[in-house]
């Protein structure tokens, strides 16, 4: 089973749950967190002049998967996701090893 | 001869009455998501700013200066030239001409205010600004001055307005209805969460308009008087009883809601506003009793119809001041103020004629004039901000702000 | 004869002391856990809709209609029928009679909402509706007819209560801590985290008490005269004088916390409030100070016996009433109002036993027919929502919102 | 003889300018990062309690008791000894003594409030009740003396200040930069951010101070009558001109910013404060305006000089008093208040040279004696709390709580 | 060293911590987050009527422990959150590389 | 590709980042989190008396990085973070199999 982490623009959040969940991954979380990449901060207006805000509000979603959606699942973020424009963000994968449903206790594939 | 007590009345009524317009800021923005609060703040902060100046100038003159045909005051009090700390007999006798001015100053302020929750989230910030001041110019200002005017000919007919069901909340209604067919539904409205932000910012919102409208209702005795009492008893116990009916409705529904009982409250404040001089109290747990379920089925209709009225001005605002100014026409009683008129119940149907046709007159007029000003400003400058502004939120957008 | 800067005075203190009850949901709501924020403001905003309109119907003539042997009012004035413009001299000889009506009202709906932080967080909002209507009725009406009514067996007695340090706080101070018995502790208390989620509020909610409390205590002498504004002084120096000694207690214990100084003012404006018409500002500053050290100790007694008092009505209203009732007897002055009467300090020991009598009488009225009502409710409808709802907090399982 | 009418707008005004109080914490708090936010408010909350008891006890005694040679008042009246319910015509003929002695406590109290802006998130929460006490008995005593007190050097002078530009905002402006010289920058200033937490908070802080302003200047006329309307007029026609002038300058710059609009209605608010009692409105218009202007551009040049002045107390306060006062040398008529002067533009320049002597005498002392205070404390006591503190927040560190 | 991310009920945390605490798990991280799975969203009340909040605020918590002590912390987990309703969450374990406590600069096992 | 998860206190963030900068390492994502360790709550003041807060606000800066960086980026965050005083966080290192750059579609170390 493969972690698919998608740190997002907020505002794509909705459309981007709406394709997954349209697709059939209606299993997410999502955690608002701040970032700083290629796009470095953004300018904000104080009383007079601005001040740069170093962190930009984004959201990171997280999905647990089979390893063989995870292309399909990259897909669909990218084609919600992809503006164009510094800022879009990043997918991260990495290896789950083990899943558990709290509700029954069931492991593995099944938990998904 | 200026009387002190009354003076202290309508100054610290005047007060009250210009908080509600940021209080109106809070219980819309509150209301809309997060992204979007502040700029809904600064849409209504931005009318108290906007119309108090433009008031000082032109407005007052407009609106009660002496009257061209009943249609239009005229120009002589420009900039307030002549508005002074003697009396003006024909609107107030006892107080200061310049606390009369100012009084009205904060109706005209707060009414282009509650329009704002017609086109939250999606209006461009500079188009608001002209909207706003020609709205005025073109529905506000003639309208008060044939309701309020001393020559103005809805006044002239009899219609009975104490507090401005019709001059305030009627045109902010109908208006707002004309906007939002106008500028079209939110992106993703009906589809994505459009979850309330900050409830806690709209019951502070809700729970400063009822202070406020105690000055709203009670200063338009414009004195300190058995009258000025009996009006601040029924808004109270109007605000009361529709809140007390909207909860029923939503318990009914499914739960009782903080959202649904503040906007009662609202909702009964508004009925109550053109009665509030006319009426006994019992008659005040009827109307806003009653106005509570009339908004209430509709906003269920509104939603069926899925128009993005976004904040249901229309609903509590139009429908609320058109059963008030109504209601007018059904409760009044020359019992509670002798300078009204009896309607209905007290045996004299033709008060609820002319108030019929007040309200007729003055919704198609706000509504018209609204939509083709909307239009317009639509045509030449644009409304709406762009697809990416609006997903990214107008505080972000247009004021370079987060809240 | 009606005298406009009178009346003008007791609307806007009308106006004031209905902003309280708004202010207590505030004060209290930052106070709780954020899952039942809203359902604290709720409860508070639900006292002002419920109790504004069964006052209206039936809470005016049972408190001050024409009494009863002294020990409830008639119901002569059911609907408010023969409460209008005119004066009641019996209350208030210059103001109209529904001015009166008005401004009590606005005691009679902040008396329950103080309530409410006794069983925040675990209470059903059906059972809260059912007991706040009876609570009325069964409690604060009686009371407020034995203390102010005319013919009221314990204003008889010579009792003094300026603005109802007894009939308010007392009566919801023993109130809380009976209902506070009857429902129990929340899950978790002890254990868990129970943090203030929003101290801002509760300091939003305290300032608009402080403000409101010019209009509660300055308005009690239902005029605009010098005994108003020697009771707006001696408010706001006991507020300052208690909010300065918490800060110096909670200091010595460790640090000066806002939610402190919030609780301190709050207490010294209760403590204030009996005494508010009949002593000076250096009274003012002893019984203020005093009361926040009472109410302090009380809360940590309170701890200590692991009570979930939950926001310490008792400790703050019951105790600080209590306190405020016994120095009105020892420091009135009718060197300050004529009308009332001297305390133990200016040699007149017979108005403190009549001040304890008041206090016992009511303390104990209140405390057994409130446990008795809490029971009976308990066992019929049940008290407590389900150990999932409180967990899931009031605010979701209550009212379907988040804050 | 006592008037009722007069005393409920003093009354009135008086809770109004008490709630402005909070209200700067509100407006500071939200401006401040998260860490800070409760301690901000706990200062100007601490300004309340502290200079309210303080007052009562020789505050009030020492500005406006019994002039010795024109420079402080007499001890005559400590601990209010002989301020009562009967007028003192010195000061007020138709209102109470001590209504007046509240009122004027309201401004006493609401001055360090002011300071606050400029030291915010990195003093010692002791350090800063004692310079608060001390700064009210070396400065805002003497100054109030001098340009209010019967007798009182400036006063005699024939400077014009009609509701404490110069006394009020000229000293605390000044004196704020005084202590932000001494306290210096807060770590990381220029270089992290330092974003404003909570702007909702912000707005609701503007929000009451305006409200509040009606009663600061309106109330300044200590009666209900024409001067007090036309005050209030001014007052928010300023308000208004300088809030629309602020966001254009913003808009220029790039964007209309709800922050700026609130700042520039408090600046126009200040500006107009020590003329409100002497102009019309349209003059109104150009003070505000101008205002705006003036406090923007000093920002510009404050930002320039990196001075860490954290909030502009100087620029809003120091600059809006100064030039308001001068204004009033420049606007001021006979016409609006025959007890007042002719200005520049009606044939006087004499005020204006006047008004111009009084500022400066204010400035200078204000910051003279506020540097020394300020860096004697932290001689001794230390202003500053140590750099882990800082960085933790002042909320955490001064009051173990968190907002 | 593995890494067990749980998704819960905000409700439970209280609880849960507890347990944890009881049997020695005293360090954690815990994030407030949104999900979506199985539950759908809510419905709220809005004005009139209701509104589906997609995403329901869950608690994220995190636990990087050793390989061996896994299955114990899973069992808690399980005993205290499980409430057999749809919406109880789910377990995510992958695994830890390196660990460094900051404040001394240890690494590994003794990190931990 | 690793991914640095640090759990640091809050009031170090700005400083963190900056130092991050100034070598090079601009990206990263920040989230407000809660922690328990060592430290176990902190006391805060209730109206009277004090309560335990079992949870402290510390941030989490998370950085996906190429492999051999690691250590710098380690040796930073400890340079900054590190007070010598319980409570000042941990570092968790572990493995990311893909990165995905939402803009561009690019993957891998170019992606970075
Ligand atoms: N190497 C990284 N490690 C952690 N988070 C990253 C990394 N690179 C980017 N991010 C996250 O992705 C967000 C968008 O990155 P950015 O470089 O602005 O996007 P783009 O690549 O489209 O220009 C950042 O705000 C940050 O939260
Ligand atoms: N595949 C997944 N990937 C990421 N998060 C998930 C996944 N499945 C569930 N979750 C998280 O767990 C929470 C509970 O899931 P849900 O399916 O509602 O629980 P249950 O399995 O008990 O019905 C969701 O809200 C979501 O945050
Ligand atoms: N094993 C762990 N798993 C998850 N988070 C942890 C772990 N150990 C520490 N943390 C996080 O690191 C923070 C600091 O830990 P703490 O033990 O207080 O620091 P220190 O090691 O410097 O004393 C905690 O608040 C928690 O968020």
């Amino acid at each position: 089973m493969k972690k698919i982490e998608a740190i997002i623009r907020s505002e794509k959040l909705d459309d981007l749950r709406e394709k997954l969940d349209a697709s059939g991954y209606t299993a997410m979380t999502v955690t608002e967190v701040k970032g700083r990449g290629a796009q470095k901060g953004i300018l904000l207006e104080w009383r007079v002049g601005e001040y740069r805000v170093e962190f930009i509000p984004k959201v990171k979603v997280e999905l647990v998967v089979n390893a063989e959606t995870v292309d399909k699942v990259i897909e669909i973020i990218l084609s919600v996701c992809s503006s164009g424009k510094v800022g879009d963000g990043k997918i991260f994968i990495s290896s789950v090893e083990e899943v558990v449903r709290i509700r029954t206790g069931e492991r593995g594939q099944k938990a998904l | 001869m200026i009387n002190s007590g009354d003076t202290a009345w309508v100054l610290i009524s005047t007060a009250l009455v210009i908080l509600m317009t940021p209080a109106v800021g809070f219980f819309y923005g509150g209301m809309v998501r997060k992204k979007s609060l502040l700029s809904t703040v600064m849409m209504c902060f931005a009318s108290l700013f906007l119309i108090s100046v433009q008031w000082v100038l032109v407005g007052y003159t407009l609106s009660f200066g002496p009257s061209k045909a009943g249609l239009i005051g005229g120009l002589q009090w420009l900039g307030l030239i002549g508005v002074g700390q003697a009396p003006n007999p024909d609107y107030a006798a006892t107080i200061p001409a310049l606390a009369f001015m100012l009084f009205q100053a904060a109706f005209a302020i707060v009414t282009p205010s509650l329009i704002v929750g017609s086109f939250v989230e999606r209006i461009k910030f500079g188009a608001f600004l002209i909207f706003t001041s020609l709205w005025s110019l073109l529905v506000y200002y003639p309208v008060a001055h044939w309701v309020w005017g001393v020559g103005g000919w809805l006044r002239a007919l009899g219609a009975l307005d104490f507090a401005g069901g019709t001059v305030v909340h009627v045109t902010a209604g109908f208006a707002a209805l004309a906007v939002a067919l106008v500028i079209g539904k939110r992106i993703g409205y009906g589809k994505d969460n459009m979850e309330p932000s900050n409830i806690p910012l709209v019951v502070i919102g809700a729970v400063l308009l009822w202070f406020g409208w105690f000055g709203f209702n009670g200063g338009s005795a414009l004195a300190a008087n058995g009258l000025a009492v009996s009006a601040v008893v029924v808004t109270n116990t109007a605000a009361a009883a529709a809140a007390l009916v909207w909860m029923v409705l939503s318990w009914l529904h499914r739960r009782p809601s903080v959202l649904g009982v503040a906007t009662g409250a609202v909702v009964g404040l508004v009925a109550i506003t053109p009665a509030s001089g006319f009426v006994d109290p019992l008659s005040a747990l009827a109307i806003g009793g009653i106005a509570a379920a009339i908004s209430y089925y509709m906003i269920v209709l509104r939603m069926k119809l899925r128009i993005d009225e976004s904040l249901d001005v229309f609903a509590c605002h139009g429908m609320g001041g058109l059963w008030g100014s109504i209601a007018t026409g059904i409760f009044a009683s020359q019992a509670i103020n002798a300078a009204g008129a009896d309607g209905l119940l007290f045996g004299n149907p033709g008060l609820l004629w002319v108030q019929i046709v007040t309200v007729a007159v003055t919704a198609v007029f706000s509504f018209i004039v609204t939509y083709a000003l909307a239009t317009l400003i639509d045509l030449i400058v644009g409304l709406r901000v762009s697809e990416n502004e609006e997903l990214v939120g107008l505080d972000i957008s247009q004021h370079a702000e987060v809240a």
